[in-house]
């Protein structure tokens, strides 16, 4: 019996976040390093996992299988894919940004008694989604997973309604209802789709007789297990629409803009750049080989609803005043993207989406961590509040200019490459479809352009013009993204060399190829 | 009615005294009722002849003997295989010993004595002239606000009558689940409520309203009891016999050696529907279901709060149990008749449950109707009529019953000048004053709302799976839909609690004795456990799936 | 005279004790009202126990008054306390609790 | 020797990073840093360019591959550079007349603090002007197409403290994504079709796709083409593009980047030779814009404006030449290379004249400037011949080369296409005298007025020289200014003939691009005769209206072509009404129907929920007996029900 490192992966963080709870109230410091330090050693275990993963080997590596409830058929198991490994990565790397970035976020105000502890609680809740998170990467039982994913939405919804912006434009009793609203709108969104998809996970269980992602696709491969096809396309439906809150795909996406809105800019990014890919990721893995069939017949529906996402959260994202609702709303079209990639059946497509997802990640992560910090200095959350900062804060300005550029998707930075797999995966086979997303590209480079140009340029507005600049805390959350966004921009490779296989097989499972070139001969 | 007849009723009447031969009782096997019984009567005893100051501790001690001494002998007869290969029904056919039957009266057993300790608590109201007192009237018999309570007050009189009265619920309880003919079912529903009537009525604050519980439990139960002794007779009019194992022969048409008059009444299929519905319909007021629940709002918020932690949670295990040995053992041949009609209630209770509690303003009643909406969930088991359902809810009453405990619990500590502080306003910001017990109360919040990794999940997946897999996939649609809504106001609550900022004079959280912080982390651990590693006890629940008959 | 008439005779006293329960308000009316219907059940019981010729509804019927009576005892002291509270007994004034 | 290539690009990159990391500093020797980059890759590039001298014309394309880039499954894009005669031509115009423009901006920037910045954003611009002409595959292109899109963004907005920049570089930036969609569309389809979008099999294959698919590759090229080329209908960004430093100007906005689109389709000849409704449709466009631009530099009184529309209408004969197919692409780049020269020549100038001016960009407000910078009207004078296309000058060459062959399209095409060239040349003249006039002769405007304050106070560094107000005092410019001039004169004056005398350009460029020579109806000295003749009435009407009469200081209202030349023909303010007004209204309407309808459905059946709750619980009325009805009914119904499933 090797080492459990998945589950090592996932426990690590988990511990620390009892540890980092169970810190004393006057040590508000230690337990902020202690959170961090937890956080640098999960990205080092996540590292080992990425080097001990060959991605030429078997679809499932670094397994783990132990019994769990018998009566449910429920086991415990682990398993990586080089989609799983990708995200994985992506979560571990974030994490001691967020930390960083969110380091006096929660330095508690004077109300509460002596017992309270809102520092401690925060950075334990954040660690505890991380272990959350990476465990619903790794788990390979459907029942697993679905626990994790659900059990998420806790920490999660008292991160967003326990902490948010601490200067608000209307006053704290403003600020606390409408944080509170967000949250449970956060909560009730997840937890109907959560709970439709119980539904069908027990029905699957019905179905199958079993939870265990392997066995089921293998009874399904070798035809010893068959679901009819209303059957299959219900419990696909279940399946996909608890994602689809997630993910979020419109018209089921109103909750993100509240949440990232309300809550602290390290917890906007940890819903929008890690929470969030679960359902993305969930689509790949649960939706496509449990249930190909459906999934296929469900395709035409879902890439209009796609489509809609992109050119609906880009109109939108132009037409808000207040900076984190504009990229959460471009983090709608994102997942649009992201969605289409998926569903779009070409390698190049679902590859597109997974590295999207992860520079998804790291370039939302860039632009609304620097948003942040630009707000905390102003204390309003509104783009008409700003104008020439980057006469005051040049350093501020430029990483909030790359940040946006990323998310406008330029080429040389990751994101291009990305979306245009993804583009280009789509086109492939549905050219129309692919050629309207194209819009979702121009609008991209009109949101973020208006923004940059309302907040950063122009006559300094008096009361940015004390505005100091970037400290070097918050260069050292910044930098390091930006350096990843320009490499994986520029070399992708070690990505695409990890997520290709696994993409294959899932392609083969949902028994699709690549559309073939007119011209053979050019190839 | 012709003469020989008239002649011979007399002489079957008269016949046979000679041939009474003394029944045969296994006390051993009835021991976990006989023991609790005994120690009620010598609670009675106690109050009798214990001098006042020392009857608490006496009552106290004696009851958690014998409440451990039951479980204990529970525990001794499930080891001894009465529950799986040696189950058999024990006195003369009026008691059945088997897994279902065990496994609720452990579950029961130590639901009592959690409740036990709650009733025993005396830290949490301000001693009254240097007495320590209980949340229980001085003299219940005293006018509220007379000077006779007053006196009762200044003697540091408590009323010590509620461990006897505890344990007769108890007892009663116990053969509730396990009675096997009619005859036992009614008196033991008896026995278990007419205790609980009185408790109702023994709030030391709010009389008022505990004595307005007290009686509208009373003329309500009194009245659902009616219906169901004449449910009774009907079924005895319809099979000629009371017990089960006869009745279900009767039903199945399998009887052997049928006289004339059982062929007659046989043939009256109007005499069996209707006593079935209306047996039914007494078991579904115990648990709670729509819409036979409206007593349960009111009653919940009325009586101690201890009390209603302990009903809310022994009652719908006894009652639930009853219901399954009804459904499974003498009605199954009717099964394509009661299932649509439950289907019906199930469904009514999930949705009625959820939404009503929606706009509570009482954290009692918020939780009276939560209970209510379980009581859905637990019918949807109940409706599988598979091996599974059954052991899905017994397992899920375990769960239910000790998160149920734990939650009224907590509420007694949240307290300020005017006694508990139930009104959901006055829980504002609780999570700041003390984050320890508001913690403590969203576990059990997140519990009722099936959060994964609480027990509450792995009840409900256990339900929902088994009723999925009896063929009602509808039920589980609705039953999933009804938790959405249900999760809605489990989460006002803890909104209230984290994110509102607490009101200038609200409430404070008094420190409890031991016995309440045993209830409490008793309530924890048993969600923790069961929701995160649950086999040990599926398995239980799953040896203990078969009835006997 | 055949017995079943006896059972019709049982349920119209089931049926008047139901309807007494629902219309009045006096809570000691309304006990004897469940009285009412307990006894009507007893009439039943006994009734089935001729048709069938065995003594288990005879049984039950001692059985039934048994409770009854125990359920005097307890109803009565909780509708007395009632009433000493609030010097009247109707059911209806006992409405503090209600939504 | 390949391997020289990924220097070119590295250089220039390099600089750019070390100039905007590196921080305060470097703001001393930053802007050395920067030209010496510059220079560095244009030397390297001579290196090159003589290695390719040296080995026959078919082995002059060297490819380098550098690393594999997106490697996911069938789609397979490298780093690797092609460096053949084409890209040659274009690294020596890139690097020469960037190094040069770099010189220049040294005096003209001198008293911009963010002077380090400007040197890191010229050389970024240089880095992906180069990469996207060394590319190997149209992927890599896009890069370097979206690079210099960026860079002319952070150059234009370079005084982001100037509203009308900011918006300037925002404009620009999003027209050219529309552009930019057609080349990533190019490029799908070129997947799907070939499998790749490699040059090498893309362009070896072409001829195997159906012409469908090639027109459609093409349209798409040619909209991206029209958004970088500024062509219409996508030209409206580069008037406002001035707002930019002049140096910007001229280096992006007239000398390189606005030829890219020429670039692209030469590049992409294969695909365009099969699909002649592309091609048609590419001169089309062509000839549209030639006119279209010559037509608002007619109006314009802002100098640099009115040199825009020049380079608009110049870069229309370009397109015009690449969409004639193998006749024309020889001389649409040989016309880019001369352009190349002397519109720089003219913006630098134009420069150097607002810098004696305090900034002055009206033409009304100049006047006789002649005896005061005689450096600047000599070099502006000889770009001014060489671009109206005076015997001998190179303007001369490769414009008539162009008319040329628009006649020999042949049919009626050609004479249309033909026709148009002819009176493009005749405006050209018209305008460029206009100029020419209103700058340098005539009596002085600017005598005894104060000159508005510049918007830019730490701009334009004449500033110093003058307290911004109070009457300017025209000077020479210093010399780090006058020498690119003066080269960028030679170049213009000699090019024309250089390239020609023996069709060295002809030869050298043919085996990339392909040449056939067409057979025009008219001679070549006809033609030439006839843009002789354009060109005398061009001068002599500017004369008549500019030379003889004085010059308003205030623009008269003017004709109604005039009012509308002057507002671009009043595309902007179509574009302003339906594109803006509308998506804005758009955009408003689907924030109030993301509120309203999206989420009003889940916060409308939660209040329905409260409304159903609120209603139910009044059920529960707190009277006993209510409650018993509710069981006494229950009873009856399960009764009821029960005996219905028996009656069922």
């Amino acid at each position: 019996m090797s080492f459990p490192l998945l589950t090592a992966t996932a426990a690590l963080p988990a511990l620390g976040a009892v540890a980092t709870a169970a810190v004393p109230a006057r040590q508000r410091t230690a337990a902020k390093w202690l959170a961090l330090l937890v956080s640098l050693a999960t990205l080092a275990l996540a590292i080992v996992v990425l080097v001990r993963f060959d991605p030429d080997g078997a679809r499932y590596q670094l397994t783990e299988s132990h019994s769990w409830i018998r009566d449910f058929g429920v086991r415990y198991e682990l398993g990586v894919d080089g989609i799983a490994v990708a995200l994985i990565g992506l979560t571990a790397v974030l994490m001691p940004f967020i930390v960083l970035a969110g380091w006096h976020d929660a330095d508690p105000l004077e109300t509460g008694s002596r017992r309270w502890r809102p520092t401690q609680g925060f950075f334990a809740l954040i660690l505890a989604v991380e272990a959350m998170v990476i465990i619903s990467f790794e788990a390979t039982d459907v029942f697993v997973f679905y626990i994790f994913f659900e059990a998420m939405l806790i920490p999660m919804y008292f991160l967003i309604g326990g902490f948010g912006d601490r200067a608000h434009s209307q006053g704290e009793e403003a600020a606390s209802t409408q944080r509170s609203y967000a949250a449970v709108k956060f909560l009730l969104y997840n937890l109907a789709g959560g709970l439709i998809m119980l539904a069908a996970v027990i029905g699957l269980y019905v179905v199958a007789g079993s939870f265990s992602l392997q066995e089921i696709v293998q009874a399904r491969a070798d035809g010893s297990l068959t679901m009819a096809t209303s059957t299959e396309r219900w419990l696909f439906l279940g399946f996909f629409f608890a994602f689809a809150v997630k993910a979020p795909l419109w018209p089921l996406h109103t909750w993100l803009p509240n949440a990232m809105q309300e809550s602290t800019a390290p917890v906007a990014v940890l819903i929008t750049a890690v929470v969030d890919k679960v359902g993305t990721f969930a689509m790949l893995r649960f939706c496509l080989q449990l249930f190909p069939e459906a999934s296929k017949w469900a395709t035409p529906v879902i890439l209009v609803l796609a489509l809609i996402s992109i050119v609906y959260g880009a109109l939108l994202a132009v037409g808000q005043r207040d900076i984190k609702r504009l990229v959460a709303y471009a983090s709608i079209s994102h997942f649009g993207f992201i969605v289409m990639g998926i569903f779009a059946m070409t390698t190049q497509g679902q590859s597109g989406a997974t590295l999207y997802m992860v520079n998804h990640g790291i370039s939302t992560a860039a632009l609304m961590l620097v948003a942040g910090f630009l707000i905390s200095r102003r204390g309003s959350r509104l783009i008409a509040d700003y104008g020439g900062v980057q006469k005051v804060a040049p350093v501020l300005a430029g990483t909030f200019l790359i940040g946006g550029l990323a998310t406008l998707s330029l080429p040389g930075l990751a994101p291009f490459v990305s979306e245009f797999l993804v583009l280009v995966g789509t086109f492939s086979r549905y050219p129309v479809i692919g050629i309207i997303a194209t819009v979702g590209i121009v609008l991209a480079a009109l949101y973020t352009l208006v923004l940059y140009q309302r907040t950063m340029t122009g006559p300094v507005k008096p009361e940015v013009s004390a505005m100091p600049d970037l400290r070097v805390r918050e260069v050292l959350v910044v930098a390091p993204l930006i350096v990843l966004l320009v490499f994986l921009g520029v070399y992708p490779k070690p990505l695409t060399s990890i997520v290709d296989p696994a993409v294959k097989q899932t392609m083969s499972d949902v028994q699709q190829k690549d559309p073939k070139p007119a011209v053979e001969a050019a190839k | 009615m012709s003469a020989a007849a008239v002649h011979s009723l007399w002489t079957t009447a008269a016949d046979p005294i000679s041939k009474i031969d003394a029944p045969k009782i296994e006390y051993g096997q009835l021991s976990p009722t006989l023991i609790v019984i005994g120690a009620a009567l010598i609670g009675v005893l106690i109050e009798a002849f214990v001098p006042r100051r020392s009857r608490y501790y006496a009552q106290v001690f004696v009851s958690a003997v014998a409440l451990c001494a039951a479980f204990a002998a529970v525990v001794a007869l499930a080891a001894g295989g009465y529950g799986t290969t040696k189950a058999h029904i024990a006195a003369m056919g009026a008691v059945a010993v088997d897994g279902p039957a065990l496994f609720l009266e452990g579950t029961i057993l130590l639901a009592a004595l959690v409740g036990l300790f709650t009733f025993a608590e005396r830290r949490l109201d301000p001693a009254a002239h240097g007495n320590r007192v209980d949340s229980f009237a001085a003299q219940a018999a005293s006018v509220p606000g007379g000077e006779g309570e007053q006196a009762a007050v200044k003697a540091g009189f408590t009323t010590t009558e509620v461990f006897p009265l505890l344990l007769f619920a108890v007892a009663g309880m116990l053969v509730f689940p396990a009675a096997n003919d009619l005859l036992t079912l009614f008196v033991a529903l008896e026995v278990l409520s007419l205790p609980l009537y009185l408790l109702c009525a023994l709030a030391r604050r709010k009389r008022l309203m505990s004595q307005e519980a007290a009686v509208k439990y009373f003329l309500l139960g009194a009245f659902a009891s009616a219906f169901t002794l004449f449910g009774i007779a009907l079924l005895y009019g319809y099979a000629g016999s009371v017990s089960y194992a006869r009745i279900a022969q009767v039903v199945d048409g399998t009887v052997s050696g049928v006289d004339p008059a059982l062929a007659n009444t046989m043939g009256n299929d109007a005499l069996l529907l209707i006593g079935m519905a209306l047996l039914v319909m007494g078991l579904l007021f115990k648990v709670g279901a729509v819409p036979f629940h409206m007593w349960t709002p009111d009653v919940y918020q009325g009586a101690p709060t201890p009390v209603t932690g302990f009903m809310a949670a022994a009652t719908k295990v006894a009652a639930f149990g009853a219901l399954l040995r009804l459904l499974y053992v003498v009605l199954p041949g009717l099964r394509w008749d009661w299932r649509p009609v439950m289907w019906g209630v199930a469904i009514v209770t999930m949705l009625a449950g959820a939404i009503v509690a929606i706009t509570q303003t009482d954290i009692k009643r918020l939780l009276a109707y939560s209970s209510i909406a379980h009581a859905g969930f637990i019918l949807a088991g109940v409706i599988a009529t598979t091996e599974d359902g059954v052991s899905a809810v017994l397992f899920y009453l375990a769960g239910y019953s000790f998160v149920t405990i734990g939650a009224f619990a907590v509420v007694t500590l949240v307290r300020d000048a005017g006694g508990e502080a139930t009104h959901l306003s006055q829980w504002a910001g609780l999570g700041r004053r003390s984050p320890l017990v508001a913690a403590v109360f969203a576990v059990f919040l997140l519990a009722f709302a099936g959060i994964p990794l609480t027990s509450g999940f792995a009840g409900k997946f256990a339900v929902f799976r088994a009723a999925a897999e009896g063929g009602a996939a509808p039920l589980v649609v609705v039953g999933v839909i009804s938790s959405a809504i249900a999760a809605f106001f489990y989460i006002r609550v803890i909104v209230l609690m984290f994110f509102s900022d607490p009101q200038p004079n609200g409430p404070t959280v008094a420190v409890p004795s031991p016995l309440t912080m045993t209830a409490i982390a008793v309530g924890v651990a048993v969600t923790v456990v069961l929701g995160v590693a649950p086999q040990y006890f599926l398995d239980l629940a799953g040896q203990a799936g078969v009835f006997v008959r | 005279m055949n017995p079943v008439n006896y059972l019709y005779l049982a349920a119209l006293l089931f049926t008047i004790g139901a309807t007494g329960v629902l219309i009045r308000r006096n809570a000691i009316v309304v006990f004897m009202c469940v009285e009412l219907m307990l006894n009507a059940c007893n009439l039943a019981f006994v009734t089935f126990s001729r048709m069938h010729g065995n003594l288990d509804g005879q049984i039950i019927a001692f059985f039934t008054m048994v409770v009854a009576a125990a359920e005097v005892v307890v109803g009565l002291a909780i509708i007395v306390s009632l009433f000493r509270t609030r010097h009247s007994a109707s059911v209806d004034d006992a409405s503090l609790m209600k939504l | 020797m390949e391997n020289l290539i990924a220097l070119l690009i590295a250089a220039p990159l390099l600089g750019a990073v070390v100039l905007l990391l590196g921080g305060r500093r470097l703001d001393a020797v930053g802007h050395w840093v920067g030209t010496l980059l510059s220079t560095a890759s244009f030397v390297v590039g001579l290196v090159l360019f003589a290695g390719l001298l040296g080995k026959d014309a078919e082995h002059r394309t060297w490819t380098q591959h550098l690393w594999s880039w997106i490697p996911v499954g069938d789609f397979q894009a490298d780093v690797t550079l092609r460096l053949d005669q084409l890209s040659m031509t274009f690294v020596l115009l890139i690097t020469g007349v960037g190094s040069l423009i770099h010189l220049y901006s040294i005096g003209y920037m001198e008293h911009d603090e963010r002077r380090r910045r400007f040197f890191g954003y010229l050389n970024l611009f240089l880095a992906a002007m180069l990469l996207l002409v060394l590319a190997d595959n149209y992927l890599l292109l896009y890069v370097g197409w979206e690079g210099v899109g960026l860079a002319s963004y952070l150059l234009i907005g370079f005084w982001q403290h100037k509203p009308s920049a900011a918006t300037a570089a925002k404009k620009a930036f999003l027209v050219n994504r529309v552009g930019d969609v057609g080349l990533s569309i190019a490029i799908m389809l070129m997947f799907t079709t070939f499998g790749t979008f490699a040059f090498g099999p893309v362009l070896e294959h072409a001829g195997d796709a159906s012409e469908g698919r090639l027109t459609a590759i093409g349209l798409m090229l040619l909209l991206a083409a029209c958004g970088k080329s500024a062509q219409v209908p996508l030209q409206s960004w580069l008037g406002d593009a001035m707002e930019g430093p002049t140096p910007v100007s001229a280096l992006i906005h007239a000398a390189t980047m606005v030829t890219a689109g020429v670039y692209l389709i030469v590049r992409s000849a294969a695909i365009f030779n099969g699909a002649p409704d592309a091609q048609l449709v590419v001169t089309v466009v062509g000839g549209v814009t030639l006119l279209f631009g010559a037509i608002v530099g007619c109006a314009k009184d802002d100098i640099k404006k009115a040199l825009a529309g020049s380079t608009m209408s110049q870069i229309g004969y370009m397109v015009l030449a690449a969409g004639l197919g193998p006749i024309g692409y020889v001389f649409a780049i040989m016309h880019l290379v001369t352009h190349g020269f002397f519109k720089a020549g003219l913006f630098l100038g134009a420069g150097s004249v607002m810098h004696g001016m305090n900034d002055e960009v009206d033409m009304r407000k100049y006047g006789g400037l002649r005896k005061y910078m005689p450096i600047t009207f000599v070099t502006f004078g000889l770009g001014y011949l060489a671009i109206i296309g005076f015997p001998g000058l190179s303007g001369f060459f490769s414009k008539d080369k162009i008319i040329e062959a628009a006649f020999a399209k042949g049919g009626a095409e050609g004479w249309i296409l033909g026709g148009v060239a002819l009176l493009g040349a005749a405006i050209t003249a018209f305008y460029m005298t206009r100029v020419m006039l209103m700058t340098f002769f005539g009596e002085p405007r600017w005598k005894n007025q104060p000159t508005k304050s510049p918007e830019a106070p730490s701009a334009e560094p004449a500033a110093e020289h003058q307290g911004a107000h109070g009457e300017p005092h025209p000077h020479e410019s210093p010399r780090t200014m006058t020498i690119p001039m003066i080269v960028l004169a030679v170049g213009s004056v000699a090019g024309g003939a250089f390239f020609d005398v023996g069709d060295r350009f002809l030869h050298w460029l043919e085996p990339v691009t392909g040449h056939s020579e067409g057979h025009s109806p008219l001679s070549a000295l006809t033609v030439t005769g006839a843009t002789m003749v354009c060109l005398v009435l061009g001068v002599g009407l500017a004369w008549a209206q500019y030379g003889r009469k004085p010059v308003p200081a205030h623009a008269p209202r003017g004709s109604v072509l005039t009012r509308a030349a002057r507002r671009d023909l009043y595309q902007d303010d179509f574009n302003h009404v339906v594109l803006v007004r509308g998506g804005e209204h758009l955009t408003r309407s689907l924030v109030y129907v993301d509120h309203t309808l999206v989420d009003g459905v889940v916060n409308g059946s939660a209040a329905g929920f409260g409304g159903l709750s609120g209603r139910l619980r009044r059920v529960q009325n707190g009277f006993a007996r209510s409650y018993a009805v509710s069981m006494f009914g229950g009873a009856a119904l399960l009764v009821a029900a029960t005996l219905l499933m028996r009656a069922v």
